[in-house]
């Protein structure tokens, strides 16, 4: 059960033009860094990214956007990034915005084959049409399908060669939502552990939903807006 | 007439001890610096904390450590760090007794848009669709006007929607007004502002029974 | 956010005759002793009880069938209570079982604001008798709704007064499912720690799943089946 | 003729390396005694461990490690625990590559039942219905014929079902099967028994090719 390679660019490998892809993180929190440098390094296209965020425009998915290696965006907020904006709002970039607590439980599904289930979220707005409307306890619900993707990429802050993933802090999100839905799900983390270093009681996501896995480098973990308050 | 601050100040007064809320951005996140004395309260953010404190002390920020406006925050002893899945689980579970958010448009039926202009800009929905689908009790902090000082309490929202019927209070520079089935209800002014200000600046249907009363702030 | 009580006794006062619980544990593992033991105490009547299994005939769930406490029980697997399949066979017990995945699904859906969902498991199958079924991928499914009760009673490990639990090995099973479902749940733990003892990160159920917390007393945490090995 | 410990080795046959591999109560657990040298699996419990290890030394036995049968065990280094909602995740989202039950019945059409004797016996499903109707790959684990004799490899099951045309392959004491369009297919004889034998302890279509190996335990 060694599902360590060595790096990055290794882990990337089998991510081919027009695939789609998960990546998690919230903003510039917990996003797979080494991983996006990758695939601009690759220069891999025409890809379908299923990403809460869309970084910013020199940072995270932003380098990809840049690069026009993006063909569509999968995403519920994408106000952080102006390049972004621009490719949507001239036609270049496709864009399916969807409600952050159905894009999460949508990944969930996937990951738990969960076909389809009923969320009030959206009743009544653009991101209903088209969809089923069904009333339970006399409230309104769409129908939502489960999101897969052929890839999904994840960051967590350790993990062990089994696969099995730690999280530190609000860096977890999506991360492990997204391990579980992808087809081929790539973990990079901080640290690599040894197995039986992470308590089985506090694995965040167990190695099952992981194929490869691979202790990143120079992490620069950006932070998007640094509030502090002065020391008194 | 209310500065953001004072919006802020207004909607805390509404909190209730063992509350779970859930601040937007902008304006709603002000309302943490305001709880009132005697009441515990805990912030939930879509992003995956329960317990949020307030801003690190500067040099203790820590960027895996944020809140959904993506603002480096703190935790407080009792926070709990849970997945997306769990977040939105809190929220459409109805777990949550307190949402506020601002918005660009609220209806006098509860419509609320705060997500799209459409051809001119698109920040996305983020979660708030999830939001005010599922709580009970959601209150808009905005301002009464926009920039060209055109009312945004209208009949009908002009922009695509968030949620609709589903706002209970609006909060906005002027005035406190409750939504009922008969629009917007002036249940305070804000100081120094009059009934007929908030009148002119309301385009949706506005009831005013009796005398209103000026916030206590 | 104090949402300490004294004991199972003052936790279980709001349960009244004829009122649905939920209880959390697999086997006898991770059952709430100290409740079930109030119950049987108080002699609370015609409950309906969902539980993954119904204990063993003179512990858990079987202490309440022995005093015939339960009108109905949903569960998964009744298999190793004598008292239970007489109750059942002679038509005493209403008994609706259900796949043991779709308990746990239909308890996280009611907990996560999601009212029904798609799933195969029973498909062509008894527990499929008039649902909907839907193909999803050319694959039959079958629509389960959320199942929610008045009192959810879970058992923890470690716990705080913000109803913060933490659970130890597969003891963990329901427990955490059934926090989120129902209307009340109470919280008994084998230890109450202050806040901040256990890690944000570690935490398994957060606090706002629930209302009362105690530190119960005298566990005794039967097991079952002991099967070792001898040391050699 | 093979005996339960056989069943078990021959389908220890068929695990692969680095598979996930949820075991049933009864002579399925046994497997895991005997995993092919050289090749790594891991096991899950549908109760919420992945990596689960053997019985524990005497005296360590601990009331919150147990299997899905209820049995005290171990975790492994790299072992993880999750709750019930995640384990049926791991099953119904087809991340497990092996899933080995026993039955009372299984039809020439993959259909098993092993949950009900209406009126006699009703343990419930407890998870083998998500099992069955989401793994790709099962394996059931049963004698040839019940304790009257009769045989369990049927046209139809008499008994309520568990799941419907999922079954891929059955091992019992007297043979290998694999569920094909036509029926079950012979593969495999025990060791010592005639295809002959074989034919009249099979109820269900018995496609019979070629000469049919002896299995090599």
């Amino acid at each position: 059960m060694d599902k360590r390679v060595k790096n990055a660019n290794e882990a990337i490998k089998g991510i081919k033009d027009g695939m789609t892809l998960m990546l998690g993180g919230f903003g510039l929190c917990g996003i797979p860094e080494n991983c996006i440098s990758a695939l601009v390094e690759a220069g891999t296209t025409n890809l379908t990214c299923i990403s809460n965020n869309a970084g910013v425009d020199d940072f995270g998915l932003g380098l990809l956007l840049q690069k026009r290696q993006i063909k569509k965006m999968i995403s519920s907020y994408v106000g952080e990034n102006d390049e972004f904006e621009r490719q949507m709002l001239s036609g270049e970039l496709e864009v399916d915005l969807i409600p952050q607590g159905s894009l999460a439980a949508r990944c969930q599904a996937a990951g738990s084959g969960v076909p389809a289930f009923y969320t009030p979220a959206g009743y009544g707005t653009e991101v209903a049409e088209g969809k089923e409307v069904r009333y339970f306890n006399g409230k309104p619900h769409i129908l939502e399908h489960a999101l897969t993707a052929d890839f999904a990429i994840v960051k967590a802050w350790k993990g062990d060669r089994y696969g099995n993933l730690f999280f530190k802090g609000t860096a977890r999100n999506f991360n492990p939502l997204m391990a579980m839905a992808g087809k081929i799900t790539i973990a990079e983390v901080e640290e690599l552990v040894e197995p039986g270093e992470l308590d089985p009681n506090t694995i965040h996501t167990p190695g099952i939903f992981i194929q490869h896995i691979f202790q990143g480098v120079n992490y620069e973990k950006r932070i998007e807006q640094r509030t502090v308050r002065p020391r008194t | 007439m209310l500065d953001k601050t004072g919006i802020a100040k207004r909607i805390a007064q509404e909190l209730q001890d063992g509350w779970y809320v859930n601040l937007g951005i902008g304006i709603p996140t002000l309302i943490a610096n305001y709880i009132p004395q005697g009441i515990s309260v805990e912030f939930q953010s879509e992003n995956g904390i329960l317990g949020m404190g307030p801003f690190p002390f500067e040099g203790d920020e820590d960027a895996d450590l944020i809140n959904a406006g993506k603002q480096t925050v703190t935790a407080m002893p009792g926070a709990s760090i849970f997945d997306s899945a769990t977040s939105f689980a809190m929220i459409r579970g109805q777990h949550i007794q307190l949402t506020v958010l601002g918005a660009m448009e609220v209806a006098d039926n509860g419509d609320i848009a705060n997500w799209k202009i459409p051809g001119r800009m698109v920040k996305g929905m983020g979660g708030a669709m999830d939001l005010v689908a599922s709580a009970d009790n959601i209150i808009v902090a905005m301002m009464h006007t926009n920039k060209r000082g055109a009312s945004k309490l209208l009949k009908r929202c002009s922009l695509p929607l968030t949620g609709v019927a589903c706002v209970k209070k609006v909060v906005t520079n002027l005035a406190v007004l409750d939504i009922t089935p008969n629009g917007f209800k002036l249940i305070e002014r804000a100081p120094g502002v009059s009934v007929e200000e908030i009148q002119n600046a309301t385009e949706g249907r506005l009831i005013v029974e009796g005398d209103i009363p000026e916030m206590k702030i």
